[in-house]
Parts: C-alpha cells; structure tokens; sequence
C-alpha cells in the first residue's frame, strides 16, 4: 500500500472509531445512516475515492477505495460509500459528467422500467427493488439499458426495506420526467456495463465483508481471552483456538481476494474472474466467520446488547447482496466452459 | 495480529510473462512427446532424473542462487512462476524438489563459502538431488523432541539415530539430518545442530517405507555412528532449531501447498468445457474461485518472502487453507463426475482420481499437521 | 463404546399412525384456518397459550404422565411422533414446551405426590407452563459452576443467586431452579438442590435478554431472598446435579434438534415440486436424505428411553449432528433459492430464511455446545 | 436384534476375528480371496442369509444379513456375501429356482447386450464393466430385461480389474448360449427390478461401510491413547477428541441409517428413500472418517504396513460404488419433486 492511501486509511480509521460507537446497541450501528461520519468522510476527501479528479472526483484508485471499504466494513459505518463512490460515481464519471455532492446510491434498471421520451425530458415508469441507503441518497444513478440517468429525490416514492442488519434496502416506484440534463451517455472508453456494474458491487461489499470478518475475529478473540469457563479462560482450549485460526485463515484469504481483485480492476482490461472470485470467497468466508464467532462467544454474542452482531448480521446480510456464493460460482463456471479445453490454467493466473 | 493484516497482493511483473511463456513452451513440448506425463501430487511422486535435467539446463532449479553458484538471483516471485507451472503442468518434479526447495536456499544461507561451491552449481543443473531428514518414530510434528545425536570426534562428528519419511533418501546425494548434540535442557530447541551427510554411505541404511499404495517414495534412515567431517556441519552447531524453522515460511506457503490436484481439476474443466452442463460448471467455478484467491494469497507471501521476510504465520495460514482445498478438488470432480476412481484405467479422469484419493491423507499431514499449523496461527493472535 | 454401536433402529408401531393422522389432521385445521402460522424454531419463538390450551384439550401435552395426573402413559414414541408432527409444521409450541419436555417428567420423577397433583394435571392441561433457571452468568455450560445459594430457613429456604437465558420465565407460572445448598467440595456435582419457584413472586425480578433480533424470549432472573417452602424442594436436597443430568438424554435427543428449521426445508421442496430444475433437486435430496437418517437416530433414542435406559451419549451425538445439520439447511435453501433474506417480506421463503439466519446461532449453543458434546462423546471413546 | 440374529453376528465376527488377520499387509486383507473365511461362513450357515429356505436360502430377513455385512466391513473381510446373499440369491429365487451352492456375484446387464433366442438356448454376446468378485464367483447373475441369466465360470472371458482396495472388479466378455434351465423369469409377485437390485447393492454397500468406518475409528482411538506428542498422548488434545467425537458420530448416523434401511425392506412396500438416505449418508460418512482417521493416524497410517488403509481404502472405494452421494441425492431429490407440494414431510415419515 503506498504510504498516501495508509495515511488516508488511517485517517478513516480514526474518524470511524470516533463517530462509530462499537459498544452502541443502537444508532448508526443498527443500520442507520451517519451522517457525522459522512461528513467526516467528506472531510477526509475519501467519499469520490477512485473517481476521476476532473470529474469532480477524489482520483485514487479502486484498491484505494477497497481499503477504505475495509475498514467501514470493520466498524459497521454506516455510511454509502460504495455507492456513492465505486457506482453512482464512477457511472456518472463513465458518462464524462461531473458527479454531484452528497450521498448517493446506484442501481440497474429492471426490464420492467418503461422510458419515453418527451418533450420536457425522459418520462421514467417502474420501480427498483432494495436500492441501498437511496432514503438517505441525494441522487440516485439507475443504468438503464446503456446510459445513466440521475434521479433526485422527487422522482419516486419510497417504500422503505432493510436487510438483515436493518441497512435501508429500499423499493422505489419511479414516475418522473427526467430533464436531458440528468440522462447521460457512457463515453466511448467508458468500461460501463451491467456485468461491470455488479463486479463492481460485489467487490465492494466482499470488501466491506472482509473488515466486517475481521471485527467479528477480533471480538472472538479478546472475549476468548477474557471468558473463562471449566475455570480457565476459553482461550486456552484448544477447540476454540482452532476456531479462532481457521477464522483466521477464512478472514485472510478474503482480505487477499479482494485486494488482489481490486489490483486487478485497476491494472487489467479482464478483472471478472477476480471479481467473481471475491465475491465468492468472501461468501464462504461470511458463513464460517459468523457461525464461528457466536460458537466462541456463546449465548452472550446472540443478543441485542453485544456488538459481535452489528458485524455478524453484516456478513449474514452482505453474503445474498450483489450475488450469493452460488451465483459467482455460476458465473466462473461459465467462463470456464467458455475457455475450452486446456484454458483453466490460462484463466487462473490470466496470462496466455 | 497486525502483520497478518499488512500482507499485501502481488501483481506479477511483466518480465516474468516472457519467464511464464517460456516454461509453458517447454512443458507443452515435454508433454506433447510424452517425455513426461502429467500425474497429481508429482511434487512426492513424480520423480523423473532426465527431466530434472533438461530443468537445470534451461535454469529452472535453483534460479535463488547467485550466478556465482549456478543460478541467476531471481528471486522468490520468479521461482513462484516457475513452480506454479511445472506442477500445474503435472510434472515429474519431485527428484530436484528437496535441494531447490529448502536444501539449496538453506545451503546458500547458513552454508560455508566451500558448501555453497559443492552443492549449490549441481543443484541448478539439476544434477545433485537432497533429502531431509527431520522426523523421527517419535516427534511426528514435534520437531524439538530429535533423539538422534551427533557426538564430536576427532575431525568431525559421529551421528547415531533415526529418520522416518525422508523422501527420495533412496536417491539422493546427500541428505542434511537434524540432530542433537548438547544435551537437552529446560529450551527444547536449544542444542540442535544440521549435518550434510552425502550418501551413499555405509554407515547409512536406508529402508523403503512404502505408501499405502505401495509406492516407495519415503524412507527409514538409520545413522550408525555416521562420520560427518566438521566441513559438512551446516551453519552453527547448536542452531539448528533456527536453521530449520527459518525454512518453514518457504516450505509452507509455496503453489504446491495449492495445486497438488490441480491436474485432476483440469481435466474434469476439460470435461467440462466439453460436454458440461450448467449445474456441474457452477461446482468447478466455485473450486475455480476459491483456488484463484488462495493462489492470490500464496502469492503475496511470496511477495514477502522476495522482500526478504519471514512470515511464518500467513504461510502456515497459506499451508492450512491450501490443502484442505486440495481434497476439496476431489470431491468436487469426484461427485459431480460420477466416475468410479480406478488406478488401472487408461483415462485420465478415473486414474487421477485414484491417485489423488489415495495421496489426499498426506495433504494435510506433511510438512506439519493442520492442527499444529492452526496452532501457530493462533499463537499469533494471541491465544496460545 | 459398546453401548453406542447397541443402539438399534425402531419401527414405529402402527397403531400411532392414528395418533399421527390426528394429529396432522389437527394441524392441517389449525393453519387453514389462519389459528397459527407455520414457522421456524417455534420452540423457542412461538408462544401461543391458547394453541397449547388446544393441544391439551386434546391429551397432546404430558403425554407420558400417568392418567390420574392428567396424561394416558403414552410413551416416549408417542411423544416423539406427536412433537415432530408440531415442529415439522411449525407450530407454536414454546409455551408448554419446557414443561412438557422437562419440568414434567422432572417431577413425575422426583416429584412428591402433593407436588405431582398441584403440577401435572395443569401442565397436561396447556395451562402451566414452567422455565428452568440452570445457567448463571458465568457458568455457560458448566452447570456445576452455579453460585445462587439456598440457605435453609424455618419452614423452607431463601434462595439468593441470578439465572440467565431462562426462556419464558416473563410468562411461566413456575421456575425449576438450580442452587447450591451446601458448600463446594472437590466433588463440584455434590450439594446442587432443584427448588419449584412458583411466579411471579416480589422477591423474584425478571429483566429481558433480547435475542440480536431484538425478540424477547429469554430472562434473567434475579433471586432476592426468595422463600421456598419445603414442600417445593424438588427430590433430594444435594440431588440436583444426578436430577438434572438425568433429564439430558431427553433434552438432548428429541426431534427439536433436527427440526428447527424444517418449516424452510419444507417450502423449498414445494418450490421445487413446482418448478425446480434438476441440480436443485439434487441438492434440496441431500439434505433430505440426510434428514431421513437423522430422523431414524433421533427415533433410535427414543426407543432407548421408551425402554427406560438414560442414552445420554448417543443424545450428545445426535444433537451434536443434527444442529449442526440445522444450519446446512439454511444454507442449503439460501443458494439454490438465490433468495434474499428478509424479515419484512410477505412471502414465506425470504421470511423463514431470514428468521432462521438470524436464530441460527442458537441452534449449536443451546443445551450444551457442540463443542461439550463432542467432549460427551469422546469420553465415551474412552479419550478423556 | 433378536438373540437368534445377535448369536449368529456373535459367531461371525468369531470367524472374521480368526480368518482375518488385521494387521496382516498383503493376504485376505488386500482384497484377495479368503477362501478360509468363505467356508467357515457357510459352515455357520450365513451364505444365502435373506434368501428363502424353500429355495436353498438360509432364511432370515434383510436385517438379518445387513448386521452380518457390518462385521464383514470391520474385518475388511475377502468374501462376497453381499452379492451372493443379497443380489445373486435374490434374483435366482425371486424367479422361483433353487439357488446353487458356493460363492456368486450379479450384475445387471448393460444396455449393449445382446440376446438371442436359439434352439439350444438363450444367446448371450456383450460386455459386463466391473463385477465385484466375478473371477472367485462359481455363477454369475445377470438382470437382464426383467429375467435372469445364470451365468458359469465358462460362459465369459475375465479381465481383471480392482478397486481402489484391490478387490475385484472384473470385467466379463460374455459369449455363450446358455440352456434354459439357467434362465429364469421372476415369479408374479417378486419384486426384482433394476432398480431394486441398485437399491440393494447400495445397502449392502453402505452396510459394509459402516463395519470399515467402525474399524477405521477404532483404530483411531486406540492409536490416540497409544500415541505420545509434546510429551502426552495424543488422545489428550481436544482437537484429537473432537475429531473422534466426530467420527463416532458418523458412524453411528450411518450404522443406524443402515439398518433402519434394511428394516424398512424388510417390512414395508416403499423402501427407496430408505436405501438411497443409507447409502448417501455413508457416503458422506466416509469422507469424514477416512480423512480423520488417517489425520489422527499421522503418516504412519498412511503406510502400507499399517492396517489402517484396509479400512479406508475400503471406505473410498466403496462410496463410489453403487451409486455415489450425488447419485443418491438425485434419486432422492426427484422423490421430492415426484411428490409435489406439501409431500416432503409424509416423505420422511413413511405415513401420509
């Protein structure tokens, strides 16, 4: 990590264990919205991280925006950064338009979406199911069938959903004429697509997975260290050790996944296979991590006033966001066969 | 708990696409010929003498060593490159495995400048193979409970004991023995010490411990009262605990701790790409996924072992998720495949199969235990 | 080890088809007719009195207790066939369900017969339900551990002491409590007394423990000096600990630990009757068949408590694999559904998923970690 | 078990114990011919276990042989009780025909055999692939379009093939005419099928599964307390009790898969959920307890001459024998579908 992205990391850190109150039973780790936190981020200068600077954006890169996704992941920030930055952002960008101030959340257009032109802009008919955090949104970026178009908050109504960390997952039902100026094509370079659309996402909650994962260990961790039963602290069985180290490996090999994905997205044209494989590990990880978690830390993690379960609902919630571990696995299944015979080796280490 | 979390990704340098073209280039050659076959596991079992050759000649052993010694300093993510593709590849790799491994980087580390000259050149040319001879009948994973000892003599050191699973003992030239040679105290590791014995040797009896396949690949190596001259005492007498376990990093982490199925996990994506249908191209792609990031996560250590660290822990971390993973492969194909696992068949799909059921307990036993491996990881948390 | 590998299979007898048709036939009512809702883990999280009334009415509860307490001496099979008929659909059985499954047999056992005539009959009858106050905030599953103390008192006893993860004792009309009556020798299991705390009781204080979804079926429970007659002693003073274990083998056994989620199970499969494709169908059989095996165990045990033996370790097993086996459930249905989890939908599949995601850390913690019944187990293996 | 049963496994495993040496290397235990155990076998009466006594069986039900398989399994017993029991004497007196004396072996026939009716009998040309102990079988069964063709020694060309324990797995040529008297129909009310036949072959499979499981973990737990690392037994680490404790409990699920499978052949009409749970739990099982046994064992059971492999070998072989887990789920699944909705549960519980 060059040595600017770990001063902004650390930054981020600081304002996360500020304004994110990791003891807090409710507020902003229950799903709610941060907005000293945002404001903070806005501070820093980390919420257009990987947005071109001409496009109104923070440039830096997409591994920048990941180790910062990290480290909201880990303090269950609850703050749309991956939204507003690595999609809406980078939509809008990708269209050579400045991207607006604010929060801001992203969504592709189900087929059901009806558009008409119209003399006063476009006419945009139908709902969006779970867009996150958009009640929170000051724009929201919809990728319809090629280009972009920017709502603002009047353009639909609201009916609000959350996941199973009480994140805002909510359904819009649009009914607004969108002036041209809120309508924009890609650029001719522009990477904009729906496949890299939900790379994108994935990769950006599997981050957000792997800081989530983390905390969970870290708690596993200390409370082992602290919990004593049999009258010795647990730590000292080795079941739970082993526990703790297979949670681990789980925690490192997403951490790994997801940066080199996110390395990859940043240096080469085909990042797919990386994505997908992030999003996939980090699935399989979810599962492990947060079963293990509340296996070590008994029945106290189960409940409401323990912290283990901002990040273990996370992890629960994340897994099905963005493609479960069985749709990734689909998709990489696909490019195997795609490959031919003799192609899984070339695929893997992506030189030819 | 820290520096488990600063590893950080590699992304491969250009240059060694040119390196990478060239091995495959080579391997498809050799196996297009039928010079060599491609089999699993070949890291233990594939040992081919011409092979390891035409590998020395080309500089693909022991490319770490300084061209002074044979080699051309090129460092770990090279030799990840190189390693990666022979054992995808399914190549016979095991007769030179030990010496480019451990032996040669031990050697070049802790080795006197005379050693380094005797060893290191026929090691690149893949002409001097090793042995390790580390276990006993009874420390299994428990490396500090040695019970062979070495006692000075006049000119050198007279070594008596016995070591179990050594591989490829029955070939090789030399083998460095782990002994003890103070008496032991309150610190278990203390007093340790590593000899090169160069073999043959009569005071050396070698014995084949067969696999349950009946392969011979391992071997019982009894030292009777072994002559080592002081010359051929690697490193400093006593330290042998360090020696060795500065090699672990490098043992635990590498692509074979990852890919020992992998030529199995081919041919079923052959298969596949073939005659495949939807549901059984998901099961690979979640092998596939999983063994992208794991080959991700081998690679950043090795990132860290070319900036010259050690890291102990994420190879161990590396070493227990890897070849977990290893069965994982044979379970996928073995399932979604329905073939019956058959030694004696002459397709590839039932044969690699057999083979890889029938070596899969020594995954997870080799080179330390998973147990003992999550062990160290949780050490490193702070809980042991 | 013996003893494991005696376990045989039952058949159940026919005649409790009747009883099981009945039973169906029941359910069938209860959920057309909107009276309840099929759910998962509902014998934890549905508390519904007026259903359990039903059941009673019915002779479903305290089956097993003889007819002049209000039961028909049915048997640990009948049981068994009647409560998995309720879990399989979902039922809300929580209310009556720690009386009917422990405080029940409890003291039909060690009760005195004054204590089995205030007691059975009601609970029989759907309209007494009980909770057990075992663990205390540092015990976990170390129930020799509990500090809250009896003190003997003219006429009775105070006790003093805070229970934990005491379900429903904010709805309960009694308390089977744990307390140790004399002081700690070696032998940790001596001197632990069972008390019938009848509620709500001024000296007795309950406060909600909130499970992470913010449900509250779980309490502490303070004891302040809470008075307990003699007469509501249960058994033996100093017999807590043989009383309590005792009651393990049922606790640990029962088609509770394979059912939690089998209400999600069951609307997959009719998804997939409807329009699943053939890789699905594979997957949704493997947890089938498993469950069918698990099933058979779990009956095996019953069989061995109908013939009054205690299998307290063949329980440990089966509870062991079958919450474990809970889990793979959800997994199971959450990737080939491709749904996503949400408490808030109206429709069946992404409710239940999300309930039983978010109960499942439960499943492996309740009555003993799995971890504990591993223990159980090897003990039994003669390694512990 | 009734005392009859149990007196006769008693006696049974009386011979395994004395015919197979367990610590022998090469011999009965590597999937050779046990010709000694065969004799004493038939001399106690257990052959034709199951098979009808008015057609030259033994008698006894299903269960019955299934208890005598899971000693078999233990003792990695060279004997092909199972086929000549189970399949071979199922078919010759599910036709009403005596069944012969000494050691068979069945099949069913591929579809590329060929039949011809000719003067001096049935003309019988093709291929069979991997008969279980065909070059030791005095007669060979083979389910060929509803009959059964009674095959001798001289009526094929054997190739010889094995297992993945070395037991045969032969490979016949077939080229005979085989006279009337050895072809046999089923009677009206028997209830030979293919599919019958593969669900028995399963059972019987999985019923020596879980007496080599058994082994397998016995071994573990004896070498486990023998043992000594870091200066104690092995058996003392509880990361070696949990493995144990999770073999154990494998075995046991699988043992009582087993014969709660043969109970249901044995008395009810619908056995088939039975048969494939039995065997796709054992195949599972087998997994699991292969790979910790040999995880405990450390290399030394990984050696040929340690007794160990005659059990798991065994156990890998055999899982994918029969049909595989996949296989079994599949049958299983399209139970499910077959059954439509709100079926599963009677499914399960064999009562509607």
């Amino acid at each position: 990590m060059s040595e600017i992205i770990a001063a902004l990391v650390a930054t981020v850190r600081e304002a996360s264990a500020k304004q994110c109150d990791i003891g807090a039973v409710t507020a902003c780790a229950d799903g709610g919205w941060n907005a000293e936190l945002w404001t903070a981020l806005e501070q820093i200068g980390v919420t257009m991280l990987s947005v071109p600077e001409e496009h109104g954006g923070a440039g830096g890169d997409v591994a920048a925006a990941v180790a910062v996704l990290e480290v909201l992941g880990e303090y269950s920030a609850g703050v749309p950064l991956a939204e507003t930055a690595l999609l809406a952002g980078w939509l809008i960008a990708g269209c050579g338009a400045t991207v607006p101030s604010g929060p801001m959340t992203a969504a592709v257009a189900s087929p059901e979406l009806r558009t008409r032109q119209e003399d006063t802009g476009l006419s945009v008919r139908g709902t969006v199911a779970r867009v996150p955090w958009a009640r929170y949104a000051h724009h929201v970026a919809v990728l319809d069938n090629g280009r972009v178009i920017l709502l603002g908050r009047s353009d639909f109504l609201l009916e609000q959903g959350t996941n199973l960390a009480g994140e805002p997952r909510d359904d819009l039902a649009i009914n607004a004429i969108v002036p041209a100026s809120r309508v924009h094509e890609p650029s001719a370079d522009s990477a904009i697509s729906v496949q890299a659309f939900y790379g994108r996402a994935a990769l950006a909650r599997a981050a957000l997975m792997a800081g989530a994962a983390r905390r969970a260990l870290e708690l596993a961790v200390a409370y082992a260290g602290e919990r004593e039963q049999f009258g010795r602290p647990i730590a000292k069985f080795q079941a739970v050790q082993q526990h703790l180290a297979a949670m681990a490996g789980e925690v490192l090999l997403s951490k790994m996944a997801v940066e080199a994905a996110a390395l990859a997205l940043d240096t080469q044209g085909d990042a797919d296979v990386a994505v997908a494989a992030a999003k996939l590990v980090a699935g399989q990880m979810a599962g492990v991590v947060a079963s293990l978690a509340h296996q070590i830390h008994g029945a106290i993690g189960f409940t409401e006033e323990h912290p283990l379960r901002h990040s273990t609902t996370r992890l629960w919630a994340w897994r099905d966001e963005s493609g479960n571990e069985d749709e990734w696995s689909g998709v990489l299944g696909q490019r195997v066969v795609s490959e031919g015979t003799g192609g899984l080796w070339s695929l893997l280490t992506g030189a030819r | 708990m820290m520096d488990l979390w600063s590893l950080e990704p590699v992304a491969l340098p250009a240059e060694l696409d040119v390196l990478r073209r060239d091995v495959r280039a080579f391997l498809a050659k050799e196996l297009s010929s039928g010079r060599i076959a491609a089999n699993c596991d070949q890291w233990l079992g594939g040992w081919d003498h011409a092979f390891s050759l035409r590998l020395g000649e080309r500089g693909w052993i022991g490319m770490a060593f300084p061209a002074q010694y044979g080699g051309s300093a090129a460092g770990a993510l090279a030799r990840f490159v190189v390693t990666e593709e022979l054992l995808a590849a399914g190549a016979p790799v095991a007769a030179h495995w030990i010496a480019d491994r451990q032996s040669g980087p031990g050697l070049l580390k802790f080795g006197t400048e005379e050693q380094k000259r005797a060893f290191l050149p026929r090691i690149a040319r893949g002409e001097c193979f090793f042995a390790a001879g580390m276990s006993e009948p009874d420390t299994g994973s428990d490396l500090a409970s040695v019970r062979t000892r070495g006692r000075q003599v006049n000119g050198g050191w007279r070594l008596t004991g016995t070591k179990v699973w050594v591989s490829g003992a029955h070939r090789a030239h030399a083998m460095i023995a782990l002994a003890r040679t103070e008496p032991r105290t309150a610190n278990r590791h203390a007093g340790l010490t590593q000899f090169i014995i160069e073999l043959p040797d009569p005071d050396v009896h070698i014995r084949p411990i067969r696999l349950l396949t009946g392969e011979h690949h391992f071997n019982e190596v009894v030292l009777d009262e072994v002559f080592v001259p002081n010359a051929r005492v690697l490193g400093e007498p006593g330290s042998g605990w360090h020696q060795v376990t500065s090699e672990l990093a490098m043992e635990r982490s590498g692509p074979e701790r990852i890919l020992s199925t992998f030529p199995l996990l081919a041919v079923a994506a052959d298969h596949l790409a073939e005659n495949g249908e939807r549901s059984s191209a998901s099961r690979v792609g979640a092998v596939v996924g999983r063994l992208w990031a794991l080959r991700q996560l081998s690679l950043a250590v090795a990132g860290r072992l070319e900036a010259g660290a050690a890291p102990a822990v994420e190879a161990a971390a590396v070493k227990d998720l890897g070849t977990r993973f290893e069965s994982v492969v044979i379970d996928t194909v073995r399932l979604l495949s329905q073939v019956v696992p058959d030694l004696g068949s002459n397709r590839p799909l039932p044969r690699m199969l057999a083979e890889s059921i029938l070596h899969s307990p020594g995954f997870t036993l080799r080179g330390g235990t998973n147990e003992i491996l999550r062990g160290v990881v949780a050490k490193e948390l702070g809980v042991r």
